[in-house]
């Protein structure tokens, strides 16, 4: 134990610590702001269901896009091995649509390509997340986790027009 | 030359190591700065 | 820095961590707080209920209130189990202290042309719905209803070609701030009316206890999160 | 310290041991590389392996876990195994518990590998419920981690005996690195011994009836993401370690470089759920304070880049490099040890700027399960570590059988590079068809959805996996060479141990202490981890059967 025991740290270092700090700090505002303020979020629990019975009866028993009024929807998707019920939805441009996604047998994934909706679906939970589409086009919505031996092959589309 | 550019730990500063990190932040934050354009231009989800 | 002090540092440093680690888990184990979230806000309304009283959002407001949505000609499962779920949270409502804050039970029909005034109260006579608490109503314009039930309580009903209504019965619970602070369109692993009474509680409890100080608290569990299950 | 102390012969031997079980994983996890990313570019060969390998998926598993499970941690138990001792100057205090240790991880290995060649077992290295792989797939993994474990406690013991020995003395800084990789490893691994003894081994074997698929990711990826750090201190350790003295220069600055590493023990478990931003259960408040101790952890990289590149600067120097950027050039970069693990670097740059973006909380949505998420990890895991590990092997290799390298330093070098520039473009690749909206772990040639933009990059993919599996074999040639071969020159190899620029000894007592770091490592796991734990395992639901979907 000796005076000389310090940690000497580096003017260049310090300042290269500073640096780091300050970045990671722009960027956790930046998230923040785009997350909390504009409004890109991640997914939150849902509703917890039981998939053995999911898909007999409730909304998933049919699922499939539903108008809740002008402009406004709301699609209740099954993921199964290995597709998505429905397997193509039409909706007008600019409308909004919220997304309830489960599983009846093992984990998917959904990914509506060219937007944000990106997320897991595991059997037992409920995935949702809303959207709002102006641009018309066609969006597929792909199966983004392995669920075997069909899953490149799983996805469906959305229409915008 | 005057300058024999002497290693002595007293007087090594890391010099070049501030500017290829600079061009690490840099290029870091072009990169991640494109992906968060990305994310934003991609709309709203909630 | 002498031996002792480091000691001191140490202990300190320990005592912090002990009390922070211990607070958060605390405050995880035996909640104190739990909130409901605040979902969104619930759309404005004017229904006329089986009493021949018009009721909008505005006549709500301190108020609590649980909508949900059926009609009567329904034999779909669901919509027995809706109204079994209410006649059950009728039964226990009285268990849930709201602290002087009243509730209302408005279920609002989706198929309006069938279910008139009368037909409404003859219906909640016949299941036994306390009028103090309980009433029917109905709003006569479809594009409004469409507006109100499927745009602003997102409940999905279509009026199919054969006249026949398709339906998902559900739940909203609003608060007396015109927020919606849970939502119940399908099954989930809870019971309907254990789920709702549950979060009938947390609700009443926040009403009773958030003033002074203590809403800060709570505010702080709606920052954190500690939702009610 | 025992004063004339010698590695003997019988710990060579058993370190050599965990080597050969290496590269034999990744020498057959490897062939599975190419045949996924020719696929990627329109030339699916699976069919033509039908009669032995059942498919793509089953190929992806044999290369993940051979890969990133069995490769990395044979190999860097066994060179932690060496740090503990070299650097302490004394045997292992109980080499027959760490005998054991080994042995029950190559058990477990064999018990892992028969289900998965057998195809029973399909289920990529995540594992993930309800798809349910045979019982022993579950049992081997499981062994392998306790196997790790045991050999740990062997290194703790040899470490405690050292200290009794020499008190007041610095732990010598790879020992300390790698004592503390070992401690991290033991916390993360947890959450997968969670998983899978009150969960996925019962449910495989009939006792119960279903699993919770949210629950089981929560305790995957409290090991997931950790499992990665442990990848990547043990390359840390040479960077900081031995590196230097490779380069001709000496350690910037210790005192740094071992609180980067009690950083990276405390920083490195609490913050899985960033792998689950998109996960229906787990709350986004829980997510985003996960968000921000991932980017807590990105500070002890930082200090890592800083460290490294000024002792390079300094070697650089040293040997005569001038002017602001010129000490690069002076860099041994004709010496395949140095050249690798400086190209690690390179390739971990863009690692890092990855990572932070997959961090970066609702960033994540842009880039999740897309083949941008493998372009990242094969920077990581498969450059900053195998790259390095490569490089390593070239000293390690004949520091332990006593004989030379038994290939000329150009062809070391040309496998080097050909790794290099094969990763550079398959990475690149990826990360532009992820962006793309590619999805991860899918055969692409088998996809509907492919739009004809991504046709160019996944050719590109192609051709980046097939360069990269000629620098693999040409990597498991030298080695196997040396290894075999029978006139090789006998080698005179020593550990390269770098000097500080600054006495070890000068180093603050306070960051060679392990009970105040490990109470702080506990206290905000638990903080940052135990809310949702408690929450998630008392609302469990074992509703999800098993699926056999393979």
């Amino acid at each position: 134990m000796t005076e000389k025991q310090s940690m000497h740290i580096d003017p260049y270092e310090k300042n290269w610590i500073r640096l780091s700090i300050g970045l990671l700090v722009v960027f956790a505002l930046a998230v923040t702001i785009a997350g909390f303020a504009m409004g890109i979020q991640v997914p939150s629990p849902e509703a917890r269901v039981d998939p053995r019975t999911v898909a007999d009866e409730g909304p998933w028993a049919e699922p499939g896009l539903r108008e809740l009024a002008p402009g406004k929807y709301e699609a209740y998707v099954l993921a199964q091995t290995w597709q998505f019920t429905p397997r193509e939805m039409t909706i007008p441009a600019g409308s909004e649509v919220t997304f309830y996604i489960t599983s009846k047998d093992v984990q998917h994934g959904f990914k509506l390509q060219n937007t944000n909706i990106n997320v897991m679906v595991i059997p037992g939970q409920v995935s949702k997340l809303s959207v709002k589409i102006d641009e018309p086009g066609r969006y597929d919505y792909i199966c983004t986790e392995f669920c075997g031996l069909g899953h490149a092959a799983m996805f469906g589309t959305l229409i915008v027009e | 030359m005057a300058e024999h550019k002497n290693s002595d730990n007293g007087e090594f500063h890391p010099k070049g190591t501030w500017v290829i990190l600079l061009i690490f932040v840099v290029t870091l934050i072009l990169l991640w700065g494109s992906v968060y354009v990305i994310l934003l231009s991609r709309g709203v989800t909630v | 820095m002498s031996q002792r002090w480091k000691k001191i540092a140490l202990y300190t440093f320990y005592t912090v961590m002990i009390i922070v680690v211990g607070g958060a888990f605390s405050f995880k184990v035996f909640q104190p707080i739990q909130v409901l979230p605040r979902i969104r806000l619930a759309p404005g309304f004017s229904v006329v209920m089986d009493d021949g009283e018009r009721l909008t959002n505005e006549d709500m407001r301190g108020k609590l209130a649980l909508y949900s949505f059926t009609y009567t000609r329904c034999q779909e499962p669901d919509c027995q189990r809706l109204i079994q779920t209410m006649l059950e949270l009728q039964d226990k409502i009285d268990t849930v202290d709201f602290g002087g804050t009243e509730i209302q039970f408005v279920t609002i029909t989706v198929d309006p042309e069938h279910d008139t005034q009368e037909a409404l109260r003859a219906y909640a006579e016949s299941i036994g719905a306390d009028p103090a608490l309980w009433h029917f109503a109905r709003i006569d314009d479809p594009m409004l209803l469409k507006y109100v039930v499927g745009g602003g309580f997102e409940t999905y009903y279509d009026e199919q070609e054969d006249g026949r209504i398709q339906l998902d019965p559900s739940f909203v619970l609003v608060d007396g701030w015109g927020i919606v602070r849970g939502e119940y369109h399908y099954r989930t692993l809870a019971s309907d009316s254990d789920r709702i009474l549950r979060h009938l509680d947390a609700l009443a409890e926040e009403i009773r206890n958030s003033t002074g100080v203590a809403s800060l608290a709570y505010e702080a569990a709606h920052y954190f999160l500690c939702y009610t299950p | 310290m025992l004063a004339n102390y010698e590695v003997s012969q019988a710990e060579k031997k058993f370190i050599g041991l965990h080597l050969l079980f290496a590269v034999i994983a990744v020498s057959i996890g490897s062939l599975f590389g190419p045949l996924q990313a020719l696929e990627h570019s329109g030339l699916d060969l699976y069919p033509y392996l039908q009669p032995i390998f059942k498919s793509y998926y089953q190929g992806l598993t044999i290369h993940g876990v051979l890969n990133a499970l069995v490769f990395t941690t044979f190999f860097i138990t066994g060179f932690l195994t060496l740090t503990t001792i070299y650097g302490l100057k004394r045997p292992l205090r109980y080499p027959k518990l760490n005998a054991v240790g080994f042995w029950m991880m190559v058990v477990g290995l064999v018990t892992a590998a028969i289900p998965i060649l057998a195809d029973e077992a399909t289920v990529l290295y995540t594992f993930y419920p309800p798809m349910k792989a045979h019982w022993a797939f579950y049992l081997g993994l499981t062994l392998v981690v306790v196997g790790s474990w045991i050999e740990g406690y062997g290194m703790y013991f040899t470490y405690y005996a050292w200290r009794k020995e020499n008190p007041g003395v610095r732990t010598p800084l790879t020992t300390f690195g790698g004592l503390i990789t070992m401690v991290m490893w033991q916390i993360a691994t947890l959450g997968v011994a969670a998983e899978i003894l009150t969960m996925l081994l019962p449910w495989s074997l009939g006792l119960i009836e279903g699993t919770d698929p949210q629950l089981a990711r929560t305790y995957f990826w409290f090991t997931g993401h950790p499992l990665v750090y442990f990848w990547l201190l043990p390359a840390y350790v040479s960077w900081y370690g031995m590196l230097p003295k490779q380069a001709g220069g000496k350690l910037f600055s210790d005192s740094l470089a071992r609180f980067a590493f009690w950083l990276f023990l405390l920083l490195s478990v609490p913050l899985g759920f960033h792998h689950q931003y998109v996960d229906p259960g787990v709350p986004a408040g829980w997510k985003f304070l996960h968000a921000i101790l991932t980017y807590s952890v990105f500070i002890p990289s930082m200090l890592t880049a800083f460290t490294v590149v000024a002792s390079l600067e300094y070697a650089g120097r040293k040997r005569g490099g001038k002017g602001l950027l010129g000490w690069i050039r002076a860099l041994p970069w004709g010496d395949p040890i140095v050249a690798a693990q400086l190209l690690a670097g390179i390739l971990f740059f863009f690692g890092g700027i990855g990572g932070i973006t997959n961090a970066s909380y609702n960033v994540n949505l842009v880039v999740h399960n897309t083949a941008w998420v493998p372009g990242h990890f094969h920077l990581t895991v498969a450059s900053a570590v195998t790259l390095s590990f490569m490089g390593i092997s070239y000293w390690l290799v004949p520091y332990l059988t006593g004989k030379k390298l038994a290939v000329s330093n150009k062809f070391a070098l040309a496998q080097v590079w050909t790794w290099f520039v094969g990763m550079m473009i398959f990475s690149n690749a990826m990360h532009v068809v992820g962006l793309l909206g590619a999805p991860r772990r899918t055969p692409l040639g088998l996809a509907p959805y492919i739009p004809e933009e991504w046709s160019g990059h996944l050719l590109r993919v192609g051709i980046g996996g097939t360069i990269m599996f000629f620098g693999m074999y040409m990597y498991v040639y030298i080695v196997a060479k040396t290894a075999w071969s029978k006139k090789a020159e006998p080698a005179n190899v020593e550990v390269p141990l770098a000097e500080s620029v600054q006495d070890p000894q000068d180093t603050p007592e306070w960051l060679d202490k392990w009970v105040p770091w490990l109470i702080g490592t506990v206290a905000l796991l638990l903080v940052a981890y135990g809310p949702q734990l408690i929450d998630q395992i008392s609302n469990i639901s074992l509703t999800s059967p098993g699926f056999k979907v393979w």
